[in-house]
Order: structure tokens, then C-alpha cells, then sequence
């Protein structure tokens, strides 16, 4: 069981979902946050206060796989999110040790099955 | 009665006073005066932005997956309460009729022209009256929203402004009984606010309080709207008052100046209030304390002095304050506050200004000029009104929960009642959003996930 | 034409009307009114207001990313625009000049004083017109939000203001040749929502679609502020069309109540047809459905029966309902449907006006009536209209085109036109934001990376 | 003086028009004229609005966690402000008086009924006065907000609209020393703008910089409000300069398009500065601009022709454009610029006013018409008003310190005014709150946290 | 030391706070988010545009605890956020390799100790 | 590689960018969410409602870093977001098992290295 964490673009966000679904990964959370990198910092002027805005909207994925798909949830999020231009993210692989599917309590690879309905 | 006696008073001030029902009764041959309608054109331009106003005051107290219904339901009441009122309920208010109802004489705005009314165009009357109804019916939605259906509450607010709103309207201004027994109602604290708030109340009872009400903390999603709404609604509120003077006279600059000083001191009242109890003087509490404010002057306006206007409105803050209060100790999910705002506030100025009423303003005695009976008139018409507003009501009510059902299921509560029954949210980014080609046809049931899939979900 | 069947209409009627354009032709000498003049101050603030108004009810429907862009656009109107009315614009459309346009008698406001035009000082008069150019102009902008770049934007509405909007004008309430063929608009169906629905067309050809047009789901980003704007709008409308009366008439009340009536209709269509078509009433198709009433009562609000009114309100949400739904089925990228709200329910409003004119409510006859060249002459003066404004426009953004890109580059649709044209963004925390102190230039290329850092980014 | 020359104006032209101090001086036996008293029924709800415009202005500038707090700043002087007006402070304003203040005549409203002040009635005069000292004082809260403490902030402004405004205002308008200079100040630029923005510049140094200010970005987190307020604003401004007319008058249409004019011809100037400076055109900046372009425009707006305000409006853009970007330099915290924009703009207004000033145009020559003496007088009352209220303001709120701390603490402002003083949020989902039952007193302290709990916090 | 990483349905962190603190679990973070599993999607329209949200709104919890209140916590949730529909949520446990309390600059389990004030 | 989470106050936040960049870390992703621990709530009253809000404003860091980093990234968000007030927040190292950049599919160490450019 992996807990995989990605941080990609959010305009790039329907892509990666289409490529995800397409490879048969359903469960999956998504947060808004906001990263920094190697990318140009944005100037905002506010009346007289300039700022420096470093900090780039982005999408965090958390996906959790089975083993085995591991491989085709990172290809399926690299083939929707890369634009090739600096800032479109990375991709984190963690070690889970438990998973647990609170509706039934079922635990483990059951806990992230799909529902057959 | 309103009617004889201020044209009593008109002759008396010697002031161009034009009562807002004198027409077709013992009314003078009427003239069209140009100023008179210049001002009535603005206010009827300001009362109808007070719905508006009413659909961000009550769209911001509401959490934000209820937002659209909240405010669309005050829009809704612009759409098929004004149109309601043109074919049926204008006639049914000012129609001739008898005592309790007017006549189809003027159905469908038939005889109704550029002939003068007082001194305004009758089409202008009409079309100022109109604005009345529709922001009468948007406030009953404050007691029920969050969980009453949308097309249940459309039904209802059509139906109940020609059943229950345009007889009280008659028995009021339209020359119905009410009107004879001398009770002073200057712009509609009986008419609109009691006569809402009763409807409210029983609406609340009937749909049932909210699945999470007094279990979890249901707060306003946007105070600022909130503030927004509270402030337009006071613009507005000069159209409401002053322009219920039906023309740019001297009780209007009385009624428009009463407008501004009581919920100013409402608002002192109230925000003392808070500090005493809470320590803090909460914005939710600037805005309800200023409407508290203006429901309390609105039957009043006309009737009583400046500084009675002030002590009205301090004098005001207190019964709806505490009403609030003790609102939420109770299973009423009234979750908005109509009654405490709109009902408690409307009784108190009713009442009021049968104590406060000055005949040197208005040409009206009150308790506190020699007039003792007057502050029973003015029960007796609340209590009228209130109670043919919460029987009628409830028999509405009862007849469409037959063809549609009232509430929300449990699952529209708990998604919220914008995708429910509006298919949309308030505020969307779209991420994750997947356009649907307009050749597909839109399928509720949600995409088949593949049955034996060995994938994660 | 509308001119002499006015005046004809103003002795038959035995009304004080007064009629847009008498004046400078064959007008007796006038005289200024204040109630008039009370009413026509008041209009010029409130059809002032409809320009933020249209920056709300635009605002709310891009995304968060361009919202000040968007917003800005209407904003930005009341300066630019304004300076060049003031300069010349208002010389071309009400010159003397000839058939085609005004002439350069009154620019830099030459002889515009407080002397009479109509029963208002001239100088209120040329006020409340620049209201009308300002918005006009605005409206353009819902067709090439998110992608149209500011300067390119800036430069074409005031171009467009002198090279279109000024003879259009002219044409129709000028003095020049469209008002010499009986053609009827009484508010600017055609100069105002035709002329800008024409030229939004074209903008929205030339400039070209999003680039997620059609691949992607672009929502409103804040449905209140759509509800608000709409609300406003209506607010301000009844300066509009009840001052296009120029007077506190009855005519002015006419239109006023048919601009409270119309769109109250239209929405009532519309939410059944949502219902019928989606099985919910949306938010956003509320506060479309009456902005399209309200268009399409704009030419007809002075000419047409409160009866007619509700009956054009309601025929014209159809046509431009199903033009909504077209428009996303084609690469026509209008972002905000410009054409089918303001074209499409401006062309339903100008030829229903000649359907429904009625002598008895403005003089004039229409079709049921038994004007039957009436609608011909309706269609004629709509299509010259789109035809010269689609024209021009095209040629003006061409020419802009060689002296500044039109068109926001790709980086700058994905990051937003608010952080690329504005420097700004309309909601932020200010978490992660680094203050440049003043005297450091901002720099807008990044921060140099540490070359070959051992660091992780 | 004012009074006087207007006088002469008023015969030389024609005219109707009514000096807004005429009263109880030299002014003719008055009588109420219906159309001036439609119009300014209308302005006092215009003008009232500008306080809830200013609260959204301003709200929208500061952090999220203060929005609340900096809306019921300006909402507040709606109560407080208003009620200490009606009570002692339209008396030591308008009273008779000696040269620097007025008396105690009209304390509680006495005497003031509908006989005719003008054209208008008293009453209506009172109320109209009453809007501009409730928007004056709630400008002062843009210097302090963030940080000041609530009650501290409604003590100052209710003892600064009776001890500071007051008097300026006799001084000005109530046949004070000032009006016998012939100083010119059509709707308050001193006695408003500069008046307002030297408290602001005080009460900005007595109470200190926020604890981040200059180190940290400290960002508006509502941009779109900032341009509601800013519209908003604008529309009201039309009862605020033209309803100083009085009247329904020529002099109201000079003044109205004017007010029209001049915002729009600062609104260009700034966004090319805008443009040139940074390349963008900011949205804040639109939205500042056209506020300075009001804001420079209210004491000329009856003096100046239209060009003459077009161009007043396009110079007054500089100054105040680079006092801003000066500002940010330096350690005063004046936190949403009320003196760049509201002092600056005014004081360039008022000496423009004294350079542009038409005789052809309200009666009173300038600098360019040959009264080169003007622009001295205009500086000495600018400058005397600026004094005066910086002064008794700095010893209002040293005395107010003695009573409540005027400074929240560092926590208080590090959590967010909001909650500190409120005890609100302007934006909740509500999620993690927990209910507290009506009967749990509530307690401000923690629940106890079990003491040696072997659990994780 | 363990993170326990839960997603809840929103209306349903009420009770589970309540649970946790009945366990005597305090500190913990929250965050909304969004989340794609068997649920259906709701259908949007927006003038003509009619668009498919597979996301539901979630909150995501991060409690960080040692080994022995690992069952515990899970309990709590799950008895917190049932609702035995589908869209319930899941848990994740992943492993924690060391925990510091900013405050003090304590570690480990010391540093999810509660303050004893 | 670990991935380090840090909670901490949003008003800290500039100050540990600050310390996160001197020590020449700049790639980091960000997360608005809400705390709760030893510190008081915050009583909150809406018309009749008085509602305890347990939770505060917090902002989550999630860093990707190699080995020979986790220290100095620790030091640098301590340095930067303690004030020593109840409620300065927790950090958190966890195993990472692999790391993507997305935009050139490079993995671990070299996937969080920063352009050259
Ligand atoms: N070490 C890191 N830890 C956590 N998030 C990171 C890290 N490096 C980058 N990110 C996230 O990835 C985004 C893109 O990274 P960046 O280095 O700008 O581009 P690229 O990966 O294309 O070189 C950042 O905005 C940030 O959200
Ligand atoms: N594999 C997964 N990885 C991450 N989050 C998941 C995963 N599966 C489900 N979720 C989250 O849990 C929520 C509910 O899951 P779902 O499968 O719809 O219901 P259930 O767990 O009741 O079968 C989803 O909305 C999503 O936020
Ligand atoms: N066990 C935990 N798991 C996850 N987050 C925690 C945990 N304990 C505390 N936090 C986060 O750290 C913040 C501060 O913790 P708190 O215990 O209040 O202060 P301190 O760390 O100074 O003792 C909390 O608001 C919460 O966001």
C-alpha cells in the first residue's frame, strides 16, 4: 500500500483526473495549495506596496495504490500534468501501513476496491 | 380610520398631505402633480431594490452551500409575486369590493392608466404597490430556508400573496374594515412585516426545523453580504417610508427623516446590548439591529416627531433582541429571525405608535397626547392580521405539501439545497470539473465504475 | 418617426410628454421644469450606477483569475469613454451635422449651459446621454473577457465610442436618417444593446476563443456577485428607460412600470423553462432571464400597454434562452452572451415594439394596431445598426491589431489577465507575499536560483 | 463669502438657485417647493448610502481578519454619530451661535418641524446635514483600523463629530468666520474631506503603526469590494454635491455633471500613470482614483464649468497619485491612505477651486477670471480647518486613552480584530465549531486540557 | 509515531472531534479538500454549459499520535464518521520518523504530549 | 529522501521562507488548514448562537528533502516559526520511497535538485 502525493498545476488538474480514471484509479483527494520552486516570482502592486508573490497556485493529489499500481498511477499523472515549462510539479511515493475504509471498516487493499455499483 | 383623518389633517396643516388610500373613496378630483411624481418614480425604483437588498442580507446568514437558493428566492419573489399581483392581486387589494376583499374589477390591470391616483399616475401607484408585495413574500423565506423545496416555496409565495396579502392590503389602504377602526399603519407594519412574519412562523412549524438545527453550529457564511444587504435595505427603506407619502410633501421629509434617526438609535440600543452581554459588538448584530430599527418605524413614520422616532427606535431594540435570544432556545427554526426581527419588530412599532403618535406630526393622537384607545386599535389590527396571516397560511401550506412535496430529503439538506434544486454552487473554481458535451444528455446517475474492476476507489 | 408622431402624440394625448429628441428641430421654446429636473438628476446617478453594476454581473461569471480584469473593463469605461464624450463624442451624435452625423459645434462642450433642451438644462441633458455611451461601450467587454489584452481593450471602447457609437446615435435620437423613417426605440434597443451586441460579435471573431473554450469547464466564480449585478442593474435601469422620458410625465411612469413588469415576466419563462429543461431554477439563469426582459423592454417601454409589457417580457425569454444554448454548441466564444442576451433580446424587444405599439400608450401604432409597416421599419433600423457597428468594429480592431497585440498570450490566459494586465489578484491572503521595499525596483524577472546549490527545489 | 455672492448669482443669472446657507441670515420669507424637496429626499438617501459604500471601500483593503471590524467601523458612526447629531451636534453646527460655534437653540431637535429652510422643509434640511457628518467621521477610521480598538474608536468619533465637526461646520456653513472670508467649499471639501483626514493623519500617529506594517505585505483581501464601495460611492456622491445645491436646480445639474466629469478625467490620468509606473492598471488603483477625483471635485462642483472640472479632476490625479506612493516610505501607518487621498485631493480641490472658479459658472471669479486673492483664501481655510482639527483631535484621544486603551494588544491583532472585538468572522464554514447550549455561560477561558493525560496534543 | 491521515465527509467532523477528545486525542490539523471515490457526480449547469463535478467536498485530518493510541484513533473516527453510505472516507496510517514541537523543540512523543495547562 | 510537514502559524509563515530560502531550500509546497491543541478556543456569538471554534488558522509545509537536508530545513522552520506562545505548531519527518519531477520525469535526489536556471 503507497500513499502517492502529487503536486501538479491546477489547470492541469481534468487532464490528470481523465488519464487517472482511464487507468482505472477512482479514489483519490484533492487539495488547493500553493508551491514554490524554481519559478518566476510574480510582482502585485497594491496602492503604494509592492510584493513579490512567490508562491504559485497548485493541486495536491493524494492517491493511495495498491503496489502494483503504483507504476500507472505515476504515468498517468506525469502524461496529464507536464507542460515541459518549469513548475509542473513532483510526485511523492509513501510507505502506508494501514489503510482503512471507514464506511465498512474493511482494511487494506479491500479498503480502497472499488465498489462494484 | 387612516383615510378620513388624514384628510382631516391635510385640511388642518394646511400641507398638500395625499393619503395613500384616499382614492376612490372621498377623494377630490385628482391632478397628476409633476414633483409628486418625480419623487414616487424613485421610490418605486428603491423599494424594488430592497428585495435585492433582502436576498444578500438573508443569502449571507445562510452557509454558503445554501447561498444561491437563499438569495434566488428572494429574486424568485420579483418574477412570480409581481406577475401575480398584475393579473389578480392589485385588484383584489384596491378593487372597490366590500370590507374584506376588493372585486376583478381592474384583473389583469384593466381601467388602470396615466389618470391620476392622489396626485401620481395610477399606473405609478399601482407598480409602487406592487414592490410592496414582493418584498413581503421574499421575507417569509427567511424562516424556512435551508430546507424547504424550491418549487413547493415558489407555489407558496405566489399563492399566498393573492390569498393572505392583498385582503390584509385591502383591509388596510384598500378601504377594508380595518381601515375603519382608525389604526394607524403608515407604511405597512401590520401589512408587511406582522403579516410576514405570522406566515413565517407557521411556515417554520410546518416544514420542521432543519435536521442539524440545535445540534451543530450552523453559522452565516458571509457577513459581509450580510452588511451589504443591511445597508442597501435601508436605502431602499426611503422609498418604502418617505415614498408612502405618495408624493415629495412634508410628511414625506418627516417620514424619510424618522427613517434615518430610529435605526440609528436602534443601532446604539443593540450595540450596547452586545457589549453588556457579550463583551463584543458583533456586525451580525449592526445589521439585524438596524432592520430591527426601520420595521419598527415603518408603521410609524408618518405618525409621530423626530425625537419619537428616536425613542421608538431604542425603545425597539430591546424585545427583538431578546427574542433572538431566547429563539434559539427553542426547537422553532425560525432560522433566519423573521418573527423576532420582522414580527416582534412590527408589533412594537405598531403598538408604539399608538402611544407615540403626535397630532402635531401627522395630525394623529397617540397614548401620549390624550388618545388612550388608539394603542388597543392598534393591537387589535396586529392581532388580525397575524392571525389570518398564520391560518391561511397554514391551510396553503397543508394543500401544497398534496401536489409537491415541502421539504428537502435529508440528502438535499446535507449537499445543500443550491445543487439540489439549482444546480449550481455559489462559489466555484472548476477544478475538477468535467464539461459535458451539449449532444450528451445530461445523466444523473453517476458514470458506471468499471464492476470487477482490480482498481482503487 | 418617432420625433413627430411624439409631438403629434404629446397635443393628442393632452400629456406634457416630452418627447428625446424634440429639441433643436421644431421644439417651442423651452423651459426648464425642476420637477423634471429632480427626476432627470436622479436618473443620470442611476443609470451612472449600471455600469458598476455590469461589472459585478460580469465579474461574478469568469473566473477568480480574471475577475478585476473583467471588472475593470466597465470601470475603465466611465473614464475613458466619458473624457471622450465630453471631448467629441457627444458633438457627433446630437450635432446639427447631417443625416449621417453630428457635426464639431459643441465639442469640448462648447455652448452646452444650463439652458433649456426640452424642460432640462442642457448641460443634465448631455450628462444623462454620457451615462448611456459609458455603459454601451462596457457591454462590449463580456464577449472577450479573459483573453482580450487591457491597453488593446482601453484604446477600442474609446474608438468605438466616437467612430460608432456617436453617428448611431445620430441616426436615431440625433435628428438623422433612421429617425426620419418612423423607426421606434425608445430607450436604445437598437443604439444601445443591438449596437453593442454587433460589435461584441465581431470582437469576439477577431480576438478568437479562449483557449479552453470548449475543452474545458470554465464557471462563474461567484454567483452572488452575478445576482448583485443584476439587482443593480434593474435598480438602474428604471433611470434608463423612465428617464428616457426626460421629464417626470406620465410617459416617464409608463416606462417605468413596464420596466418593472417586463423582465418580471420574462422571468417566470424563464425559470419554467429551466425547471421543464433541467428540473432546477438556476441562480444564474434568473439574473440572465431578467436582464434579457430588461433589454427587451428598452426600445418598447414608451410605446407599449403594462399588459403589452408583460406580454413582450414573456415572448422574448424564449428566443434568447435557446440562443444561450446554442451559442456553447458552436466556436463562437461570446463569453458572456452578449448576443444572445443583448442582441438577440434586443432585436425581439425592437421588433415586438412593432408588433405591440399601442396609440393609447405613446402615440404610436404597431401591428395589432394596425401598423403593419411597422415591424418592416423595426427590422430595417436593427439590421443597419448591426451592420454599420459589426463593420466598423471590425475595421477598428484590425487597426488596433498593427499598433498593439489584441490578444493576451497563452502564459498569460493560463496564469490569469488579473496578475498580467493588473499586477493584482482579487482575493489573497498576503500568506507568502515578500514585501519589496520601495526603493529596491521591482524586478520582474525571478530571483536568481543559487546555479549549482546543493539545495532542493 | 458664499452666501452673499451666491445671492448675486442667483439674480444676475435667473436662476433659482438656493444657497445652502442663505438661511436664517439675509434670505428671503422661504416657502417649501414640492420639486426641491422630491430631489433632496432623494439625495439624503444617496448620501446616507455612502457610509455603507465607504464601509465595503474600506473593508475590502484590509486583511480578511479585520474585515468585519473595518465595516462596523463605518456602519457604526450610523448609530453613534447620527444620534449625538440629532441630540446637541446639528444645533452647535447650524445654530445661530456666535462666529465659532453655534448654540444650544435646537438641542433634542427643538423647533426643527417642516417650515420651509430654503425651499426645503427644516426637518428635511437636518436629516440632508445629518449624512455628511456620519460619512465624515467614519472616514477617519481608514487611518486606524487594524488595530484600534472598537469602543475607543466609537468614543472618539461620537465626541469628534460633536467637538471638531461641528464647529467646522459652523464655521463654513453656519454663518461661522470662515463664510465671511469667502472661502469656497460647494459640498465639504474642508469641512469633510481635509477636516476628516487631518483626525486621520493624528489619530494614524497617536495610535501607531500595525505591528507588521513596513515589514510585512499586508494585502486587500477583497478587491472586487473595493470597487463596489468605489461605485457605490460615486452614486452617492451625486446626492452628496448635487443635492448641495439644495435644489432641483441649474446649479444641481452644474454641480451633478461635474461630479460626473471630473472622477472620470482622474480615472484616465491614473491609470496611465498606472500604466507607465508598472505596466498594469491596477483595479485598486481605478477604484482610488475615481475617489480622488470626487473627493477633489466636492468643493468646486458648483463654482467650476465642466471643462473647468475635467480638468480639476485630471491634475488633482498627480498629487495624490505620488502622496501615495510616498506614504508607503515612511513610518505612518495611515493605513488606507485617508490623507493622501482625502487630504491631498481635498486640498488640491479646494485651491483649484480657487484657481478654476467661473463666474459664469456659480457666480464667484478665480484665479483665472482675475480674483487672484482667491486661492489665498481658500489655502487660509484649509489650512485653519486642518489645524483645528488636528489639534482637538490629538486631545481627544489622549483624553479618550485615559478612559479605554485606544491600541489593541499585539495578540489582538495577530488573531485578527475580528474576533478580538467582535467575536465574529467574516467568512466561516462553521466546520469545527461546536455548538455551546444556551444555558452554558460561556466561557472565554480554554476547557481545562486534563493534566496529566497520557494523550497527544 | 504514527500520522494517521483520515478523509471525512464534512458534516461529519463535528462528531468526530467530539469522538477524538473523548479518546483524548487533541492535537490535530484539519484541512478541506476534495475527494473522487464510488460516489455519483453531481450534474451543474451554468447557461449553456453543463458540466460533471465528480468531486465531493471532504475534510482531511492529520493527527499525528504514538503506537498506543493508534487503534484508538481509528476508532474514534470511524465511530465519528459513519454513516454507511457510500463517500464515508478513508484512512491512511503512515509512518513517522521523528516529531518536533516548534514551541519547545522537544521530539518524539514528548512532543505530542499535551501541555499540562 | 523525506518529506518533512510542518504546522505552523500563518503569520510565521513569511519569516520561514525567509530562513527556508538562506538555507537554500526552495522547493516547498503549501496548505492553508486549521489547528487544534493546547491552545483556547475562541468563543464566537452569531445572533442567539454562541458556538466554542476550536480550530486556528494553521499553514501546513510539505518539503521534499535528501537526507543530508532534514536538519537544516528543521532548524530553519524552528528558527522561523517559534514564538513560544501555545500553538507555534508541530513538525513531522516522514520516509519518502521515491520522488518524481514531473516536468523531466527525473527521479529521487535529482527530482528536487533546482534548475540551473
Ligand atoms: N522539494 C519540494 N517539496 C515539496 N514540493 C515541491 C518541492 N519542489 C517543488 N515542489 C512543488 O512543485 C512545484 C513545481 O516545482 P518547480 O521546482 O517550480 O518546477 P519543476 O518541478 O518543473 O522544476 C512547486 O510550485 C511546489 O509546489
Ligand atoms: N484511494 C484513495 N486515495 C485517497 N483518497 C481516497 C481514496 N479512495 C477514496 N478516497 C477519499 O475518500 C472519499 C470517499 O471514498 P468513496 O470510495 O467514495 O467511498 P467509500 O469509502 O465509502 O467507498 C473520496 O471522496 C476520497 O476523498
Ligand atoms: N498530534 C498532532 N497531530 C497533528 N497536528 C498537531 C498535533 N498536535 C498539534 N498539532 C498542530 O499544531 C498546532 C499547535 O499545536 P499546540 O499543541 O496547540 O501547540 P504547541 O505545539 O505549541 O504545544 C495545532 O493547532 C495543530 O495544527
Amino acid at each position: 500500500m503507497k500513499l502517492i502525493k502529487a503536486i501538479i498545476r491546477p489547470e492541469q488538474l481534468g487532464d490528470v483526473l481523465a488519464h487517472l480514471y482511464r487507468a482505472d484509479i477512482q479514489g483519490l483527494t484533492i487539495t488547493r495549495c500553493d508551491g514554490h520552486g524554481g519559478e518566476h516570482d510574480e510582482v502585485e502592486t497594491y496602492r503604494g506596496t509592492t510584493v513579490k508573490v512567490g508562491l504559485q497556485e497548485k493541486v495536491m493529489l493524494d492517491i493511495g495504490v495498491s503496489e502494483s499500481f503504483v507504476e500507472a498511477c505515476i504515468e498517468a499523472i506525469v502524461a496529464g500534468a507536464r507542460t515541459g515549462e518549469v513548475g509542473d510539479g513532483k510526485i511523492f511515493v509513501l510507505p502506508v501501513e494501514r489503510v482503512v475504509r471507514i464506511r465498512t471498516g474493511e482494511t487494506d487493499t479491500a479498503a480502497v476496491t472499488p465498489v462494484a455499483a | 380610520m387612516r383615510v378620513s383623518r388624514l384628510s382631516r389633517l391635510a385640511l388642518a396643516a394646511g400641507l398638500a398631505i395625499l393619503p395613500r388610500l384616499a382614492f376612490g373613496q372621498d377623494a377630490p378630483p385628482a391632478e397628476v402633480v409633476p414633483a409628486d411624481t418625480a419623487f414616487m418614480l424613485v421610490a418605486l425604483a428603491l423599494v424594488m431594490l430592497m428585495t435585492p437588498a433582502l436576498a444578500f442580507f438573508y443569502g449571507g446568514l445562510v452557509r454558503a452551500k445554501n447561498a444561491l437558493n437563499t438569495m434566488t428566492m428572494s429574486f424568485a419573489s420579483l418574477g412570480v409575486v409581481l406577475v401575480a399581483w398584475a393579473v389578480l392581486g392589485y385588484t383584489l387589494a384596491f378593487g372597490p369590493g366590500n370590507a374584506v376583499v376588493g372585486d376583478f374589477s381592474m384583473a389583469l390591470l384593466r381601467g388602470i392608466g396615466l389618470e391620476a391616483k392622489g396626485t401620481i399616475p395610477h399606473l405609478l401607484f399601482f407598480g409602487y404597490q406592487g414592490t410592496f408585495v414582493v418584498i413581503t413574500a421574499a421575507l417569509i423565506s427567511g424562516a424556512v430556508v435551508e430546507r424547504m423545496r424550491f418549487p413547493a416555496y415558489l407555489l407558496f409565495i405566489t399563492l399566498w400573496s393573492l390569498v393572505v396579502y392583498a385582503p390584509v392590503a385591502h383591509w388596510v389602504w384598500g378601504g377594508g374594515w380595518l381601515s375603519g377602526l382608525g389604526a394607524l399603519d403608515f407604511a405597512g407594519g401590520a401589512v408587511v412585516h406582522v403579516n410576514a412574519a405570522a406566515a413565517a412562523l407557521v411556515a417554520a412549524l410546518v416544514v420542521g426545523p432543519r435536521r442539524d438545527y440545535g445540534r451543530r453550529a450552523m453559522l452565516p457564511h458571509h457577513v459581509p453580504f450580510v452588511l451589504l444587504g443591511a445597508g442597501l435595505l435601508w436605502f431602499g427603506w426611503f422609498g418604502f417610508n418617505g415614498g408612502s407619502a405618495l408624493g415629495a410633501s412634508g410628511l414625506a421629509a418627516q417620514a424619510s427623516v424618522n427613517t434615518f434617526l430610529a435605526p440609528a438609535a436602534t443601532l446604539v440600543v443593540w450595540m450596547l446590548l452586545d457589549l453588556k452581554r457579550t463583551g463584543t459588538v458583533t456586525a451580525v448584530g449592526v445589521a439585524t439591529g438596524l432592520v430591527v430599527g426601520l420595521v419598527a418605524v415603518t408603521p410609524a413614520a408618518g405618525f409621530v416627531s423626530p425625537m419619537g422616532a428616536l425613542a421608538l427606535g431604542a425603545v425597539a431594540a430591546f424585545p427583538s433582541y431578546f427574542a433572538i435570544l431566547l429563539r434559539t432556545r427553542t426547537r422553532l427554526d425560525d432560522s433566519l429571525d423573521v418573527v423576532a426581527a420582522h414580527g416582534v419588530g412590527g408589533v412594537v412599532g405598531a403598538l408604539l405608535t399608538g402611544v407615540l403618535a403626535d397630532p402635531a406630526w401627522g395630525g394623529q393622537a397617540g397614548l401620549l397626547t390624550g388618545d388612550a384607545a388608539r394603542v388597543g386599535v392598534q393591537a387589535l389590527s396586529v392581532a388580525a392580521v397575524a392571525l389570518y396571516s398564520g391560518l391561511v397560511s397554514f391551510g396553503l401550506l397543508k394543500l401544497i405539501g398534496f401536489v409537491t412535496p415541502l421539504r428537502a430529503t435529508d440528502k438535499m439538506e446535507r449537499v445543500g439545497i443550491d445543487l439540489a434544486d439549482h444546480g449550481e454552487e455559489a462559489y466555484t473554481h472548476g477544478e475538477g470539473a468535467v464539461l459535458v458535451h451539449p449532444d450528451e444528455t445530461p445523466v444523473f446517475a453517476a458514470a458506471p465504475v468499471p464492476a470487477a474492476s482490480p482498481s482503487l476507489a
